[in-house]
């Protein structure tokens, strides 16, 4: 399948880009960020993170389909 | 509303927004970016937001408050962006008919909104050192 | 600081004198003339205090608050006189380093400038009748 | 003993006049709010209203001295 990532903040940083497409055999958003991760080199657990695909938040046990745009979010630190 | 700006924010503006004849109570609240952070001075910081699930995260905040609190209208700004000391980074605005709820759902949506809505605050301080805050 | 205003209440202004740079939160509360109360329609109102006791209790809760809250800076205008509708009645500002203790600040003074502070409203209701409101 | 008195509110409607002067034997805030309630038709009882002597609050047992100036006061509704 094919996914297309976005990265933010600390994320962003360690992957070294703000987005990228990916093929993947990941079937949902958890495997897809372990996967991602190992690449990356990211540190964060995953129960650090959310997940969210095609714009609105999801479960890391999400179903993922060709095509959707899946962002791993940081602990927020907006205001 | 919640919205995102690039720009500085205008509270004369936002607040005019909130006017209604039967308002009796108006609360806003400002974060500004302080001179210091943790015991590091803080020289700027920026902030980086996912902005489209940023605003309807947002609004969904802001529709929950305009549930749980007797209100009349509820705005929020959230920067984006590079900004300097002193610059405001979020401003909120509630009317409403009395006091309590003005000051409860403008509470209630501050707090919300930096619980939950995906906006991320990179500090740069006097030192030249920056970092991202992930609390 | 507390005090009465003869004319009307410029919150900008109000405002510039809470700057700090390490405040990171500014909470301001507004009362404002609305049209109605109690399912009477109103007109306008004028509040009459008593000035030099008024004074000095507003700036006790001023002190009080600033004592209780971690604050930087709070203000305080109450009008006097005759208002019309959506005129500003009192205003209360207060910058902090943190939200919570702005808003608690703000909160107290707002409710204890209500409760002590020598100060009467007159409503002036549409259908011509005018009276106290004593709680 | 003179005293002078301040009126706010209704209490001033009541008494036609925002002050006035007043010889009185009374001895305390309260002796003397019941001589002037009397004198004025107040219907207010004195647990409803709060007094200050000279510009601060006091308690209705308060001993007045010559020339002190006494204000009866309302319920506040400001805000």
């Amino acid at each position: 399948m094919n996914y297309r990532l976005l990265y933010f903040a600390s994320l962003c940083d360690a992957a070294g880009r703000s987005r990228e497409s990916v093929a993947s055999d990941a079937r949902d958003a958890l495997a897809l960020y372990t996967e991602i991760a190992a690449r990356h080199g990211f540190t964060s657990r995953p129960e650090r993170l959310r997940v969210a695909v095609n714009g609105e938040f999801a479960e890391w046990n999400r179903p993922l389909a060709d095509g959707d745009e899946i962002a791993f979010l940081p602990p927020v630190s907006g205001g | 509303m919640f919205s995102l700006s690039e720009s500085g924010i205008d509270p004369a503006r936002l607040r005019r927004e909130l006017e209604s004849p039967s308002a009796g109570a108006v609360v806003c609240f400002e974060g500004r970016v302080r001179d210091h952070n943790d015991g590091r001075a803080v020289r700027g910081l920026s902030y980086e937001a996912y902005a489209d699930l940023a605003l309807a995260e947002g609004q969904r905040i802001v529709e929950e408050a305009a549930r749980r609190f007797a209100v009349q209208r509820i705005a929020c700004v959230h920067r984006v962006g590079d900004l300097a000391l002193g610059e405001m980074a979020v401003w909120v605005g509630v009317s409403a008919g009395h006091r309590a709820e003005a000051f409860d759902a403008c509470r209630y949506v501050i707090d919300e909104v930096k619980a939950r809505v995906p906006i991320w605050k990179r500090e740069h301080y006097v030192d030249g050192a920056s970092g991202w805050l992930h609390p």
